[in-house]
């Protein structure tokens, strides 16, 4: 029962030209990763036709900013961009190649939702070294230092995680991105319940990332930590009339 | 899209297909009944309590045969997202749940005069009796969720794990009732002679043609709830787009 | 360190940390097994004829009990959308965390039963059998439970549904659990009961895992 | 002609057990049957009214 409804949403601008080149001068441990796309998208959630004929794509090196009110499927967008949600028209593209196996669509990105993943069982260390070892299949000490350092969590090292504030546990989750690279970062408003400093760490981590060669998508209301990057209103994709309901009534 | 997938094209088909199920069922039950308990002769072995039997093996195969469908739409929309496999699927259990329901009470009924009890653990009748358990539980896991296509997809792969566990539980019901239970005559044991046959292919024709009219009032109901759900959805849903237009 | 190695290392080590819930789930076996005197009657041969049965019966509900922490946690905290992601065939998470859970609920079990069987007067035959049965059921029971327990994510009264939907599902491995044991006790072999307990989870560890990771995929859809 | 039919109804004296079964059949069968035209009914009456309602909100904008 799905519908193609082709709305007249203005083409996003293609990925501007000056980025590829500054990214290719800075190879380093950079990704070869190819453009990341989508075409003709819709979403149904509940029932309810959440968007539709939605269209994105992110160059490596670029960053998307997903804009839209609660409500208009930023979180769903993201998680149909990471495999979790199918949608039920239009297909995400890879460089080129149709994304099908999901597997492998997951291996190249990480996705920071709402929800930390943390363990409050587990220390920091043992929480870090678990997803290392999941992602990488080797645990190296030096690397989950980095990503403590990276937000200053490494004096909690030792500490359970039961015992970090939110804000903490929210820098666990994003100190994860660290651990085991992957082109394609998925982040659903990771500022929130980020003090200052872990703001400025999160702008740099981005940073560092696409300069690398790694593409963002990033679902927030502030994007302090994102410049420069494209944007996105997820509402203009979300159907006029309801369209599913009257559409079979005549 | 499959032409059957697309409910309106399919619910055409349906609404044709209705008034000559219901009629079928209707002429079938006047003639059925009055042969089965009236004019067809008593077994020699166990008097008119064959009469029962005139239900209670239409409702043991409705039973399974129900089950199968469910098992086979499950399968067609687990795999291609058919949304009527799925409505058929939901639409077919509680009738199936009624018909295993009513095996075993025509069972317990006929098993009294034949064992001196209602319930004797009669191979048939407990494997009747676990199917009747894995209705239930495909029923409750279906409404269990408040977004209903997630009901929809749990109580699918449940219809198909049951599908796959249902011969093993047979297997191994009839094996445990030969180790504990040798004497008793069970269900096996009666032969059906000629003279039965045309009552019990009609009560079967009966209930057939009974679970398809049903099956089509229960479809149209299932639409109708998607239809009123979809319309409520839309007034809560914001579109800041329309807002913006109107 | 593969995926499966790790996920198993992780939920062992949680589990040590709060070994309370596998100290629970024998407790209740305990406490379920010693109940049956008070209602049948403590005569030994009546305890000896159904001991076999009661102990069965107990072990799988003990078993249930702690079937739905298996995904629940995950889900509710976010793992369980990380773990999907992984990049790795889920069917090996999903085995290598059914494994994890037979381990820290299914062994205890196991170990306990003989004692149990104390209490119940079991024919001393009937101790090995016992024993081997439940160690050719639990993994069947650990196996077909998580398939439930992946279908009940997210609803508000798992625990009561989820044994709805499981016990049926139980029935062929506790009536050759059982009479695995009877057979020892009555002086016939108890090979052929065991052979097809072990079939059973062959057939479970074959299927389930499959099964589970598509009910955990549309379960955070 | 009345003695035969009373005979008849006792069903070479499993009457106890023929006629609930015909009975408890009927009941499911057209129990089944009401709920699901219930059901359906209702929710007709409940399409028929958000279907007048946005009939009302389209012609008042």
């Amino acid at each position: 029962m799905s519908c193609e409804i082709n709305s007249t949403a203005p083409t996003l601008p293609l990925v501007a030209r000056f980025r590829s080149a500054m990214v290719r001068r800075m190879s380093g441990d950079g990704f070869t990763s190819g453009r990341f796309s989508g075409e003709g998208l819709a979403c149904r959630r509940g029932g309810r036709l959440v968007f539709a004929g939605l269209h994105f794509s992110v160059a490596p090196g670029g960053a998307l900013v997903l804009r839209g009110p609660n409500g208009s499927g930023k979180t769903t967008l993201l998680r149909l961009m990471s495999g979790l949600t199918p949608s039920s028209s239009g297909h995400m593209a890879w460089d080129g190649t149709p994304v099908d196996d999901r597997d492998a669509h997951a291996a190249r990105l990480r996705f920071v939702t709402h929800l930390d993943a943390v363990k409050p069982a587990l220390t920091i260390m043992e929480n870090l070294a678990f997803w290392m070892a999941l992602w990488s299949g080797k645990v190296e000490d030096t690397v989950i230092l980095k990503a403590m350092e990276a937000l200053d969590l490494q004096r909690l090292s030792a500490f359970p995680a039961r015992l970090l504030s939110a804000g903490q546990r929210h820098r666990l989750a994003l100190a994860r991105l660290m651990v085991a690279p992957a082109p394609l970062w998925l982040l659903d408003e990771p500022g929130n319940a980020l003090d200052d400093a872990s703001l400025t760490a999160l702008a740099k981590m981005i940073a560092d990332h696409r300069a690398r060669g790694g593409m963002v998508v990033v679902a927030s209301h502030g994007s302090a930590f994102v410049e420069g990057g494209m944007t996105l209103d997820v509402g203009a994709f979300s159907p006029k009339t309801p369209a599913h309901w009257s559409e079979e009534e005549e | 899209m499959h032409k059957f997938a697309n409910p309106t094209q399919f619910m055409r088909i349906a609404n044709a297909i209705f008034p000559w199920a219901a009629g079928l069922t209707v002429i079938l039950f006047l003639v059925g009944l009055p042969i089965a308990l009236v004019t067809s002769p008593a077994d020699y072995q166990q008097g008119e309590t064959v009469r029962i039997f005139y239900l209670h093996v239409p409702a043991a195969y409705m039973g399974v045969m129900v089950y199968a469908i469910i098992a086979v739409n499950s399968a067609a929309y687990l795999i291609w997202r058919h949304p009527m496999a799925n409505l058929v699927a939901r639409a077919s259990a509680p009738v199936g749940a009624v018909f295993t329901a009513l095996c075993l009470i025509c069972g317990m009924l006929w098993g009294q005069p034949m064992w001196g009890t209602f319930w004797a653990w009669d191979a048939r009748l407990t494997s009747t009796l676990i199917m009747f358990f894995i209705y239930l539980g495909y029923m409750a896991l279906g409404d269990a969720f408040e977004d209903p296509e997630r009901g929809d997809r749990a109580a699918a792969i449940l219809a198909l794990v049951g599908s796959i566990n249902l011969p093993i539980i047979k297997f191994s019901v009839e094996w445990w009732n030969t180790l504990h239970q040798p004497s008793i005559t069970s269900m096996q044991g009666f032969s059906v002679d000629g003279s039965m046959l045309t009552p019990l292919f009609l009560m079967m024709g009966a209930y057939t043609t009974f679970y398809i009219s049903v099956l089509i009032l229960r479809l149209r109901g299932e639409l109708l709830a998607a239809k009123i759900r979809n319309a409520r959805m839309s007034q809560v849903a914001i579109s800041p787009a329309a807002q913006l237009a109107e | 360190m593969s995926v499966f190695s790790t996920v198993l290392a992780r939920d062992l080590r949680l589990a040590l940390r709060q070994s309370a819930d596998s100290l629970t789930v024998v407790a209740f076996f305990a406490i379920a097994t010693v109940l049956f005197p008070f209602g049948v009657g403590p005569e030994a041969n009546i305890l000896a004829r159904i001991a076999g049965g009661v102990l069965w019966v107990t072990a799988l509900l003990a078993a249930l009990l702690s079937l739905d922490r298996v995904f629940t946690v995950d889900f509710e905290d976010g793992t369980l959308d990380q773990l999907i992601l992984s990049g790795e065939s889920l069917s090996l998470v999903v085995l290598a965390k059914v494994i994890a859970h037979w381990l820290t609920t299914g062994v205890p079990l196991i170990i306990m039963s003989p004692v149990l069987a104390v209490t119940l007067h079991l024919p001393a035959e009937g101790y090995a059998p016992l024993m081997l049965a439940l160690l050719l059921g639990t993994p069947t029971v650990s196996l077909v439970g998580a398939t439930g327990a992946a279908l009940v994510l997210g609803t508000r009264r798992g625990g009561v549904l989820l044994s709805l939907l499981v016990l049926p599902l139980y029935i062929p491995v506790l009536i050759f659990g059982t009479a695995a044991v009877e057979a020892a006790v009555t002086g016939r072999s108890a090979g052929p009961m065991l052979m097809v307990l072990g079939g059973l989870m062959v057939l479970a560890a074959s299927l389930s895992p499959w099964a589970t990771a598509a009910a955990l995929r549309q379960a955070v859809e | 002609m009345v003695d035969a039919f009373l005979q008849y109804l006792d069903m070479g004296g499993y009457a106890a057990f023929v006629w609930p079964a015909y009975g408890l059949s009927a009941a499911g069968l057209i129990g089944i049957l009401v709920l699901t035209l219930r059901t359906l009914k209702a929710r007709q009456k409940e399409f028929d009214a958000l279907k007048a309602l946005r009939r009302g909100d389209s012609e008042r904008n």
